[in-house]
């Protein structure tokens, strides 16, 4: 059977992250294009904690800094999301309408 | 009086705009809900949970009872008032009866009369009692529901004793009372209220220092006295605003002026009070109820009253003051033998016009304890 | 085969969980234990709370099926697997299909962590108590789904009610835990644990219960914690959620039959999961009363006869109201019912009386013991409490426990290090 | 599978390991597929969840359970819940009727075809005949992940990054004072 190695992890990281990408760049609802930031995000933080057991491997059991970042990530998307949303909201009161395309206040 | 046109709660003024502009909710709360008392519908319409407005759709238990009265005698329209509101049929049937006596220029003899007030206040508290379980149902106290039915029982079981029935007794008949009293009925009566004293004290012990009972209550579907007389709410509801008005002392009937009782009142006309007043007035009935029995005077228990009845050209207003407030029989005679027409004035009826004053600006979860506390029964506000 | 049976029987000499130790064998075997001991339980538990509450409230509750109505939870299931699974034509099918699992399986997931026994769990884990936390928190979820996917305004309430309540109440819960777990750290050993089991052991290396560890911090947190946690499980008095005279039924109101089993199910094993994380934390788990007072080896003794006895009285219980039955030809199934189930449980009793036997369920018995005395707790709250207002919840929530949360957390931290802080002040005041 | 050499002893050789990431990668890519494909907003949150479920479960195999508990409270019960909530309170009926993708989508897909081929590009060099990242060379078990964890963040001595912790948790305040400030209308 095949031995699952960081790398596995990484190409896993990859996929994800080009579909968030997509669903960023392709979709005009607001809330879809948040939660593809998180899946970015998430993305990003598979590959922190793969690379932080690569880590351990090399220098002992106490090297746990990608798992402390991708902590801070957590914190960080956490964040994210709230403001996010909160501008949504605002955002739909103004305008009635949830798609990116249409957030054209600056135009006027 | 108060100058209708000064009310401010009842100017409909335009509610606030919903937070976030959002569409408002409307919920269409019954005819077929737990806690409608019935086939009420209400359509709340909510921001949220906040209620901007709301509205009463009734008549789904209309039955033309006033109708119905057009085309029976006088006699075979008194069990009708029963189905009216048929937690307090006694007090229906009094009302009638007063009502058809007064027409006839009849009175009742004292007898008659004084078993009428222990039976009328024994309904009223049955009424209460079936009053306070629901509520407090209905604001999530589930218990107190099963101790008051069960006291009420012993009520209902006097009521079986007397008249056969239960629940729609026709008790009365017109110019007094069709039955003499079985034997030992004083003593039932005297042990049931030895029995109730200290049960209405559980309830009491149960809810009335409650912390979750107070909070859920206090401040909640405040109506100010001037209002509630502008909306013609009456009984517990209007006492609870403070205003001092109960039929029994006001216009005495029956032979209430013989009996020492008080008209407990509230201060805030708020849920609460109104709680405390009903709460008080079980007190008050027991008070009557006891001053009644020890002093039944012996004698005759039915009027002279023709065998087929028919009352002079004439009309006549008669009400009472029932369990959930003024009921009031307008007769219309044109001397045949069934009446010309009668128009009743339910209590529940009026007093549920007061909901949507109270229940503005409150949430959802108030107007469950509104509709709870202005005791509404459908059978009478539909007739 | 040998070698098979050698597998299984290695186990039984290890002192650790299945999980723990590795061996699937066992850990199936706990997990298949862990399940049908749960729906026993909820079974046990809906014919109790109704047999309670009606003794609560002046009446006798189900009679009719079987003895007592002992059958009438068998056939209420039946009655629901059997009923129509009506999904409304305008819900979001697949949603409203999928959200009763979810809950449930949040529900269940839980009790892969909870410390039954010293190596009585599934599997023990380092995030133990943020694991059970994590995964409760999951049944929001789909309780949010189930009342969007029903497309009615009821349950979209319900679902908003909920979902507000659980999420606020979380964090007041999460703090009182956090306050135990600062306490197993806050000891001559250094590190604290999340693990449940090692939180258990704490309470035992430092001979106290949490709940009356630096007295009344402990007290505190723990009743922050089963306030929240009835919030947390949507139950009285806070059950506004499927609040049945303002909602009709909440979240649910549109389910029927299977699915809405699945949404008792669950409660009832949210009941118990949150009810297992307070016993776990504050009321020393699997140990048995006065572990630190009465020490001598008579008293272990007489302590572990408790489940045999326990399981005698019930079945003397049994044969007490098998004589008060009625002598009729009628009840006669009925009585030879109920004095079957003694005889059962007497059994039980007696079997529980081997030393064998004896030793190795007596921390199942005790924690089984204290979780009834919760699930004892909101049965009697529903018979007590009306029930709050949505905006009371709220303020309960985030203006009573969380503040007095936070000043506990922080309060069980200057105590737990007072030595260390008092020399380091002293370093400053006098270098 | 690991070597049962490489495990220290005290900890139990992981089962499976491959297939579960297999299983867990495919339910993580359709579920990001469903994410960006779905029409109704809630349908996918729901496939979100699941992925960040499935990543969990991959913590997991990573001997990160800290980590993975941390992503079961925080994304899968706080976020996502945060927002489903968001996409009540808005109206989605008419969302669902309008055209889902905007007009550059071209452009979108080509440019992370371009990420992709970025992506391919770097993970299939090598330098001096090795792969770019050489697979671990041993497992730890989890017994003390959190304790380390904790070490890293809040120890006197080893804890560097007790400041960047400070920081994250000014970051959530005012995250959630700019949140109530933009949803609320009147403050």
């Amino acid at each position: 059977m095949l031995h699952i190695t960081t790398l596995h992890y990484l190409v896993l990281g990859a996929a994800l992250f080009l579909l968030g990408v997509i669903g960023v760049l392709t979709r005009r609802n607001v809330v879809i294009v948040l939660m593809s930031i998180e899946l970015i995000l998430n993305a990003v933080n598979l590959n922190l904690v793969a690379f932080s057991r690569y880590w351990q491997g090399i220098h002992g059991p106490t090297a746990l800094h990608g798992q402390v970042f991708a902590i801070f990530v957590i914190t960080d998307a956490a964040a994210e999301a709230a403001v996010g949303l909160g501008i949504l909201i605002a955002f739909f009161r103004n305008k009635e309408t949830v798609n990116v395309d249409e957030v054209n206040l600056l135009k006027w | 009086m108060t100058d209708p046109t000064s009310l401010s709660p009842l100017d409909l003024e335009t509610p606030d705009k919903t937070f976030l502009d959002a569409n408002e909710l409307v919920i269409n709360m019954g005819p077929q809900h737990p806690a409608t008392h019935g086939v009420l519908r209400v359509i709340l319409r909510l921001d949220g949970e906040k209620v901007m407005g709301l509205e009463c759709v009734i008549g789904y238990l209309h039955r033309g009872v006033e109708k119905i009265a057009e085309n029976r005698t006088y006699t075979m329209f008194n069990p009708y008032v029963d189905r009216m509101d048929y937690v307090a049929a006694v007090s229906n049937g009094l009302g009638y009866c007063e009502a058809v006596e007064k027409l006839l220029n009849v009175e009742a003899p004292p007898r008659a009369q004084y078993v009428r007030v222990i039976l009328t206040e024994l309904n009223r508290m049955a009424s209460h009692q079936l009053w306070l379980g629901t509520h407090a149902l209905d604001i999530g106290a589930i218990t107190p529901l099963f101790y008051t039915f069960r006291d009420r029982e012993e009520i209902l079981k006097i009521f079986e004793k007397y008249c056969g029935a239960r629940l729609t007794t026709h008790a009365f008949r017109i110019g007094g009372l069709q039955y003499e009293t079985y034997d030992g009925f004083e003593k039932d009566v005297k042990t049931f209220v030895a029995f109730v004293r200290p049960k209405i004290d559980e309830y009491e012990e149960l809810l009335t220092t409650n912390r979750i009972w107070l909070e859920r209550t206090k401040g909640v579907g405040k109506i100010s006295g001037k209002d509630a007389i502008a909306l013609g709410v009456t009984g517990p509801v209007l006492r609870a605003s403070g205003v001092k008005w109960d039929i029994r002392k006001a216009l005495p009937y029956a032979n209430y002026k013989n009996f020492d009782f008080d008209i407990p009142t509230g201060e805030n006309g708020d849920t609460y009070d109104r709680y405390l007043v009903r709460m008080a007035e079980f007190r008050q009935s027991l008070r009557i109820i006891e001053q009644a029995v020890d002093h039944i005077p012996e004698g005759p228990i039915m009027a002279k009253v023709p065998k087929v009845i028919k009352p002079p050209v004439g009309e006549i207003y008669h009400s009472i003051e029932a369990p959930k407030g003024e009921l009031g029989y307008f007769i219309v005679s044109d001397g045949s033998t069934q009446p010309y027409r009668i128009r009743v004035r339910p209590p529940s009826f009026v007093n549920l016009q007061a909901l949507e004053v109270m229940c503005r600006g409150q949430l959802v979860a108030d107007v469950i304890a509104v509709i709870g506390t202005l005791d509404i029964v459908l059978g009478e506000v539909d007739r | 085969m040998h070698a098979l049976m050698q597998y299984i029987q290695s186990y039984l000499d290890s002192d650790k969980t299945p999980g723990g130790a590795g061996n699937i064998f066992w850990a199936t075997v706990y997990i298949l234990l862990v399940f049908a001991g749960l729906s026993v339980a909820v079974i046990a538990m809906n014919w109790l709370e109704r047999k309670i509450l009606a003794h609560m409230q002046v009446r006798l509750g189900p009679m009719r099926v079987g003895p007592h109505g002992l059958l009438q939870p068998i056939a209420d299931a039946i009655k629901l697997l059997l009923k129509e699974d009506i999904i409304p034509a305008e819900a979001d099918a697949v949603v409203f299909w999928i959200a009763p699992f979810i809950v449930v399986l949040a529900a269940f997931t839980v009790f892969v962590v909870v410390p039954f026994g010293p190596t009585h769990a599934i599997t023990d884990m380092n995030i133990g108590i943020l694991f059970m936390l994590g995964v409760s928190s999951l049944s929001v979820l789909g309780i949010v789904t189930a009342g969007w996917a029903s497309n009615s305004h009821y349950p979209l309430i319900g679902a908003l009610r909920s979902s507000a309540q659980m999420v606020s109440y979380e964090v007041a819960m999460g703090l009182a835990v956090v306050s135990v777990i600062l306490m197993t750290s806050l000891n001559d050993q250094s590190t604290g644990t999340l693990s449940m089991i090692g939180i258990v052991q704490a309470q035992l290396a430092q001979q106290e219960w949490f709940i009356f560890k630096f007295f009344p911090l402990g007290l505190i947190g723990f009743g922050i914690f089963a306030i929240a946690m009835v919030a947390e499980t949507n139950r009285a008095p806070f059950d506004l959620p499927e609040a049945e005279s303002e909602l009709t039924a909440g979240f649910h109101t549109e389910y029927s039959g299977f699915r809405w089993s699945l949404f008792f199910l669950a409660e009832y094993s949210a009941m118990i999961a949150v009810s297992s994380i307070a016993v776990t934390l504050w009321l020393g788990g699997w140990l048995r009363p006065f572990p630190n007072l009465l020490v001598a080896p008579p008293w272990d003794l007489v302590f572990s006869l408790f489940p045999a006895i326990t399981f005698l009285l019930l079945a003397a219980m049994c044969f007490y109201n098998t004589a008060r039955m009625p002598k009729h030809p009628l009840f006669k199934v009925q009585t030879i019912g109920l004095a079957g189930f003694g005889v059962v449980l007497g059994l039980i009793g007696l079997i529980l009386f081997l030393p064998a036997v004896r030793l190795r369920v007596n921390d199942i018995f005790w924690f089984s013991a204290k979780v009834a005395g919760f699930m004892y707790l909101y049965i009697w709250y529903r018979g007590t409490f009306p029930r709050y207002r949505f905006d009371q919840l709220m303020k309960v929530g985030w203006k009573v426990l969380l503040p007095t949360g936070l000043a506990l957390l922080v309060l069980t931290a200057f105590v737990g290090m007072r030595t260390e802080l008092w020399a380091e002040l002293q370093g400053v005041w006098r270098p | 599978m690991n070597p049962a050499g490489m495990i220290p002893a005290g900890t139990n050789p992981p089962v499976a390991t491959p297939f579960f990431f297999y299983l867990l990668a495919a339910i993580m890519v359709i579920g990001g597929v469903m994410v960006i494909t779905r029409k109704n907003a809630v349908h996918s949150a729901m496939a979100l969840i699941t992925t960040l479920l499935a990543q969990a479960a991959l913590y997991l195999m990573l001997y990160a359970p800290f980590v993975a508990g941390v992503q079961i409270i925080l994304y899968a019960g706080g976020i996502m819940v945060l927002f489903l909530f968001v996409i009540m309170l808005i109206s989605i009926e008419r969302a669902e009727k309008e055209r889902q993708f905007n007009k550059q989508w071209p452009v979108g897909i080509v440019a992370a075809a371009a990420l992709g081929g970025l992506f391919i590009a770097v993970y299939t060099t090598t330098t001096k005949g090795r792969a770019l990242f050489p697979e671990g060379r041993m497992t730890y078990g989890e017994t003390q992940n959190t304790q380390q964890i904790a070490a890293l963040l809040f120890d006197r001595t080893a804890g560097q990054y007790m400041f960047a912790f400070e920081i994250a948790s000014l970051l959530l305040l005012v995250a959630i004072i700019g949140a109530v400030v933009m949803a609320k209308k009147r403050i």
